[in-house]
């Protein structure tokens, strides 16, 4: 059974961003064809893992206090049923990365990310897990997390405000719709441990050679 | 106090005149910059301060040894220099003889150089991304002066924790350490016997890119350091700045400033009550704390443009006018605040659960609060009068009235009340400020390129949660040799250490929200 | 000894301070919710104008931006976020040679929003929208061509 | 009113019929098991859907709104996803205890769940001392717990572990002796009959000042045995992370809950059996047209609304108060709810030996 655009409640499916990115991946599973019945059971599977997506409270810095706030009675995540952050990664069915991660921090993300039960997936909030932001430059920030665990989504800001984090989790339960858990390869077992090398922007100011 | 005049002592005087200085009564170590002068050597200021008189001292000190320099410690003369002096360790080097618990501050054991010393190699091959967690410490490790004064010798003699012991992690990723930080706690029962506070898992090197930035390019770091009180950091360095250039502000945008800090002081306060609810298990009343936040972060949002990081202050005014009906808006909520805060006395202050858990709980008394240097809403709880704004007053300060609110009893609810009442004492300021906010330009034009003149410079703001100082030191480039933050939070680290003690697990998180510290800002 | 702190006065005390407590959140049982929909309300939304979600040139109805390619953003950016492209033409009737600019590259993913970049540029060919929808699912989507 | 047990003979009268004795045994118990596992799940997604719609109304928030109408299919699509996911073998853990414990949490309060009247011969268990084998199911449950957090091999479990033994236990007390004072007024330990003499007047009237402190302690001491806040320090995501279900990934965090959610509704269960007269309409003595018309509402209904209030009063309480310490949660019991219960279980027995109720 092929498998269709997934559909988000009260936005289009053009409107949102990187269709493409999404499309390539379905035609990537659509090749491996399974059966009606199994396509079904999918459905309905991918269903309740996109609605029940619980976040590991895991916030370094700003991100997290907007995260905190996504979770507060104005933006109120439960309306997705997000609500039930679980402190124990063993519970949790994400991680959202909100905030820098340094050197010293990162063994502590990769056993947190270890730790989770699958299917984990990962949301990057906000410059620093992206590509280290602010601080990419810095003797003792990451360069962004995806150098060290995959990420699913990419949510940019600094930070992001929390409707464009709601966005994000959207985004992500648009993923987890065309995932195949019955007959048929999941997307997370075809992903690579650590992605390619993102294209990253080098020009980094020094302060010595710029024009007076 | 804004350009600096450094008294250098000889080394081997050093121990001695910091003796006199404490007994003449400079009792509140300010901070402590450690400095590579490049030729003239390894050292550090102390900024010293009388808290009864307000007098002011700098001292230097400084040593031409670069493999092995060692400067006599005063951790026992001021009780937070012993976590100032492990940062000095762990990014200049420098070994202070007779301090008892030399370990790096902010880095991993393992990491290789002192990042701000100015011959640092930063290649990624000496200190790669690690895996693995960090070697972990078993001993203290203490620097030692021999009678013959020749070498001190490493002494490694006291076990941090003993294994006997049931000794557990709280943190670094764990819900109530308001971010990354990570107490390493040795247990009896439910009773904590040692507490080994461990930070740097949100050290960002922001001093050291600093001094690659220019002066502009430096303050959207400050937003980031402690980013609930974005506004008040940005001041200090905005001030110290148009300090060393001599430039004159106009009223208007003195009015503002004034009143975008309090806004930000009410904001932060605010999260710490709600965080504090949270971690006591109110998870209700920390809901109602943001309700109220998001109304400020409104008002914020439509002026400057950001929630939470809001670059708006810049050198010479601010970034953009303020709108039309920013005042009308800031009214209404403040009307709206006033009562609310009855509100979160009735579900939670006066809760007999809350007060039970929190009256007499994590002490601090007013000499140990001056002496960890813990400002801010802690300091004043034990009934320290540190508010900078009162001390040195800044912006418009000095001629709005307002209550310096304190209270004696150094407690966890103390500490608590501390803040809800300045939440109404700042919206006090804002009310008088509001309606006569004067007309002028928003900002003064300043050169394209900001160079400081030579010298030492420093400003200090009444942060959210203290005083957050600013030390810039220039060389006459477009940007700082050596640029210091003094943060707000690494003192109520130290105090932390030692309230925390004997105290039951539940206490150290009512502690720890009751501190009320950010961790960006203490790592840096 | 006060009231308050005998064993009965204890157990009536603790009853005030816990039911005032009830009467708050009852309260708040029947009050109108404060939450705002995001997705539903979509077409209402009002993000506040100065609010920095991400860099854009504005164009023109025929496709000209104001750019000169001077490089101040690139320079001004405190991290490298933005990088510039740009190529000397000609310019055939007085002869001078000119800079133009071929490529605007600037990355989402590390922006600051610091507003230096806006800031230094002399021809303000270069403005903070308010557009939030930004996430993705490909690090790569993030670095964006900003002239067209 | 109608009465189920003349539905359940003549089920049984049919099943003796048509098959040797003792299969209809077993049939019969495999039904009784079927209906009230059915019950007890379905009760268990009520009670998880509605604690999230009223936590959101507390706090100034809507729930669950966007996955069905109105969020109603929110806790369906938990359950598959908690079903889908992994189950991660600890290392160094306990193997048989560790995954003995969720089941020892579920089976307890499903033993529990059965003994509940919903209406006039809807129960499952009955017998001559149902409540005491009420209580010594329920408080079999302790040992699930305790038996996740040491089999886990991780110390915030451990804590976890046995800061709810140390409470369970002593809570386990002041509710004993709140319902033993019930039992004094009712002088049977039956349920059906107790809530057969509640048809004329609930004994929380009858019994008055006495059943009312009583139904107050029952009701603190019931929030500290299901491990909800302000007593929910066995877990308390501040401190411990998650206490005792910390390394339960999946279905095994899953018993423990639905398990919690569970325990919760059946100690409001049983507040309504005893206090609140279970099925029994209001009865006002005098008001014989009121009392014929509260008839016609069916038991089961009262049973369930009565049980869903107290379960609201539980939510309320648990979304209003923060967390208590380990010591201030003792000190509540052993210096006051017990010294109370006591006290009041004199004055009860005093009550009724003089006649003073109604």
């Amino acid at each position: 059974m092929e498998i269709k655009r997934p559909k988000i409640k009260s936005i289009p499916y053009e409107e949102f961003k990187d269709n493409d990115t999404l499309e390539a991946m379905i035609a990537q599973i659509n090749k491996e064809r399974t059966n009606v019945l199994l396509g079904k059971l999918d459905d309905l599977i991918n269903w309740g893992r996109s609605n029940s997506l619980w976040s590991l409270t895991f916030a370094t810095s700003c991100c997290g206090i907007e995260f905190m706030s996504v979770g507060a009675a104005r933006y109120d995540f439960a309306r997705f049923g997000f609500e039930v952050t679980r402190n124990s990664p063993r519970q949790a069915d994400l991680i959202m990365c909100a905030g820098t991660i340094t050197h010293k921090m990162a063994p502590v993300l990769k056993r947190l990310y270890d730790q989770m039960a699958e299917p984990k997936y990962v949301v990057a909030v906000g410059g620093c897990a992206i590509s280290g932001g602010p601080f990419k430059d810095s003797y003792h920030v990451l360069n962004g997390i995806d150098k060290i665990i995959p990420v699913d989504v990419y949510i940019p800001g600094c930070p992001p405000r929390p409707e464009a984090i709601l966005y994000g989790m959207m985004q992500l339960q648009r993923k987890v719709k065309i995932e195949k858990f019955l007959g048929g390869k999941n997307a997370h077992q075809n992903r690579k441990e650590i992605p390619d090398e993102p294209i990253i922007v080098t020009n980094y100011p020094t302060g010595e050679d710029k024009k007076e | 106090m804004t350009e600096m005049e450094v008294k250098f002592i000889e080394l081997d005087e050093f121990r001695n005149a910091m003796q006199r200085e404490r007994e003449r009564g400079m009792d509140f170590l300010r901070e402590i910059v450690g400095m590579d002068w490049g030729e003239e050597g390894l050292g550090a200021i102390y900024i010293l301060e009388n808290s009864n008189t307000r007098e002011n001292t700098e001292i230097g000190v400084r040593t031409t040894e670069r493999e092995k320099p060692q400067i006599p410690t005063v951790s026992d003369i001021w009780q937070v220099a012993e976590l100032y002096e492990r940062e000095v360790f762990d990014f200049f080097g420098i070994e202070f003889t007779g301090h008892h618990d030399l370990r790096r501050l902010f880095l991993r054991n393992d990491w290789v150089g002192h990042p701000l010393r100015k011959d640092y190699d930063a290649s990624e091959t000496l200190n790669p991304v690690r895996l693995e967690s960090e070697p972990a410490e078993e001993f203290q490790r203490e620097y030692d002066i021999q009678d013959d004064k020749e070498m001190a010798k490493i002494v490694e003699k006291l076990k941090i924790l003993h294994y006997d012991q049931f000794i557990i992690n709280i943190g670094p990723q764990h819900p109530a350490t308001h971010g990354v930080l990570h107490f390493h706690l040795a247990l009896e029962g439910e009773e904590v016997r040692k507490v080994d506070i461990r930070c740097g898992y949100i050290h960002r090197g922001i001093e050291k890119m600093c001094e690659s930035r220019t002066y502009p390019q430096i303050l959207p770091f400050c937003d980031r350091l402690d980013y609930l009180s974005a506004h008040q950091n940005r001041h200090a360095v905005c001030m110290c700045i148009e300090k060393a250039l001599g430039l004159e502000l106009t009223d208007r945008t003195q009015y503002i400033r004034t009143i975008m800090d309090e806004l930000q002081r009410i904001d932060s306060h605010l999260l710490m009550y709600s965080c504090m609810a949270m971690d006591m298990g109110a998870i209700t009343g920390f809901i109602y704390g943001f309700r109220e936040r998001e109304k400020i972060l409104d008002i914020m949002e439509e002026v400057t443009g950001g929630r939470l990081i809001q670059n708006y202050y810049v050198i010479g005014g601010v970034q953009a006018d303020i709108t039309a009906n920013f005042a009308r808006k800031v009214k209404e909520y403040c009307n709206d605040q006033k009562m609310r805060i009855k509100e979160y006395y009735d579900l939670f202050v006066n809760n007999v659960i809350f007060r039970n858990r929190s009256i007499g709980v994590g002490v601090l008394t007013r000499e140990d609060a001056i002496s960890f240097g813990a400002t801010g809403g802690t300091g004043r709880a034990s009934g320290w009068a540190c508010d900078v704004r009162k001390r040195y007053p800044y912006a418009m300060y000095d001629k709005v009235e307002f209550k310096e609110i304190l209270h004696t009893d150094g407690d966890c609810y103390a500490r608590l009340l501390v803040r809800l009442e300045e939440i109404l004492e700042s919206i006090h300021i804002i009310e008088q400020l509001i309606d006569n906010i004067p007309e002028g330009e928003y900002k003064v034009k300043t050169k394209p390129i900001i160079k400081l003149p030579e010298g030492r410079f420093s400003a200090s703001v009444e942060g959210t949660r203290g005083e957050f100082g600013v030390f810039i030191e220039s060389h006459g480039d477009k940007s700082p040799y050596r640029l210091k933050f003094r943060p707000t939070g690494l003192p109520l680290i130290a105090a932390a250490h030692k309230i925390m003690k004997r105290c039951k697990i539940a206490d150290l998180i009512t502690i720890g929200a009751s501190l009320d510290y950010v961790i960006p800002d203490i790592d840096r | 000894m006060k009231f308050e702190d005998t064993y009965i006065g204890t157990v009536f005390y603790t009853a005030k301070s816990l039911l005032t407590g009830l009467k708050v959140t009852l309260k708040e049982f029947f009050t109108r919710k404060v939450t705002e929909q995001y997705p539903e309300n979509r077409k209402t939304l009002q993000i506040s104008e100065r609010h920095r979600a991400r860099l854009v040139m504005p164009h023109d109805a025929e496709g000209n931006n104001r750019c000169i390619a001077c490089g101040l953003c690139s320079m001004a950016c405190p991290n490298g976020t933005i990088s510039i492209t740009t190529k000397s033409v000609t310019d055939e009737e007085s002869g001078k040679s000119k800079k133009v600019l071929v490529e605007y590259s600037y990355d989402l993913g590390s922006c600051m929003f610091c507003q230096l970049c806006v800031n230094a540029c002399p021809k303000n060919a270069i403005e903070f929208s308010n557009e939030f929808e930004n996430a993705v699912f490909d690090r790569r989507k993030l670095v964006l061509r900003l002239n067209r | 009113m109608i009465d189920f047990s003349s539905i359940v003979t003549a089920v049984d009268c049919f099943l003796e019929s048509a098959m040797p004795h003792q299969l209809a045994i077993v049939v019969k118990c495999i039904l009784a098991a079927v209906c009230a596992l059915v019950a007890y799940l379905s009760f268990a997604i009520l009670m998880i859907y509605m604690e999230r719609k009223v936590c959101a109304s507390f706090q100034c928030r809507l729930g669950p709104t966007r996955v069905g109408k109105w969020g109603l299919l929110q806790v369906f699509s938990d359950v598959f996803k908690m079903i889908i996911k992994e189950i991660i073998e600890i290392k160094d853990s306990d193997r048989i205890l560790y995954n003995l414990a969720p089941f020892l949490v579920v089976m307890s309060s499903i033993i529990t769940f059965s003994c509940l009247p919903f209406a006039r011969g809807l129960q499952v268990l009955d017998f001559n001392i149902g409540i005491f084998f009420i209580m010594a199911a329920s408080s079999f449950g302790i040992l699930g717990i305790l038996l996740a957090g040491w089999s886990s091999s991780n110390k915030f479990s451990m804590i976890g572990a046995m800061r709810s033994g140390g409470q369970m236990i002593s809570y386990e007390l002041s509710m004993g002796l709140s319902i033993l004072t019930l039992v004094v007024l009712s002088g049977t330990m039956q349920i059906s009959e107790i809530t057969e003499m509640q048809t004329k007047g609930w004994f929380i009237f009858r019994g008055h000042i006495p059943a009312v402190i009583a139904f107050i302690i029952y009701l603190i001491a019931g929030n500290a045995e299901t491990n909800r806040a302000p007593f929910d320090l066995p877990e308390a995501e501040s401190e411990l992370t998650a206490g005792f279900h910390t390394e339960y990934s999946g279905m095994g965090f899953g018993f423990f809950y639905v398990a919690e959610f569970m325990n919760m509704f059946i100690i409001a269960g049983i507040a309504t059996t005893i206090f609140l007269g279970g099925w029994a309409p209001l009865y006002i003595p005098g008001l014989e047209g009121f009392n014929h018309a509260m008839c016609y509402i069916p038991g089961s209904i009262w049973f369930i609304g009565k049980t869903l209030f107290i379960v609201w009063v539980l939510m309320w309480i648990r979304w209003t108060f923060p967390r208590l310490r380990i010591d201030q949660v003792l000190v509540l019991e052993w210096k006051f709810l017990v010294p109370i219960g006591l006290i009041n279980l004199l004055i009860m027995t005093i009550c009724v030996v003089m006649g003073w109720t109604f």
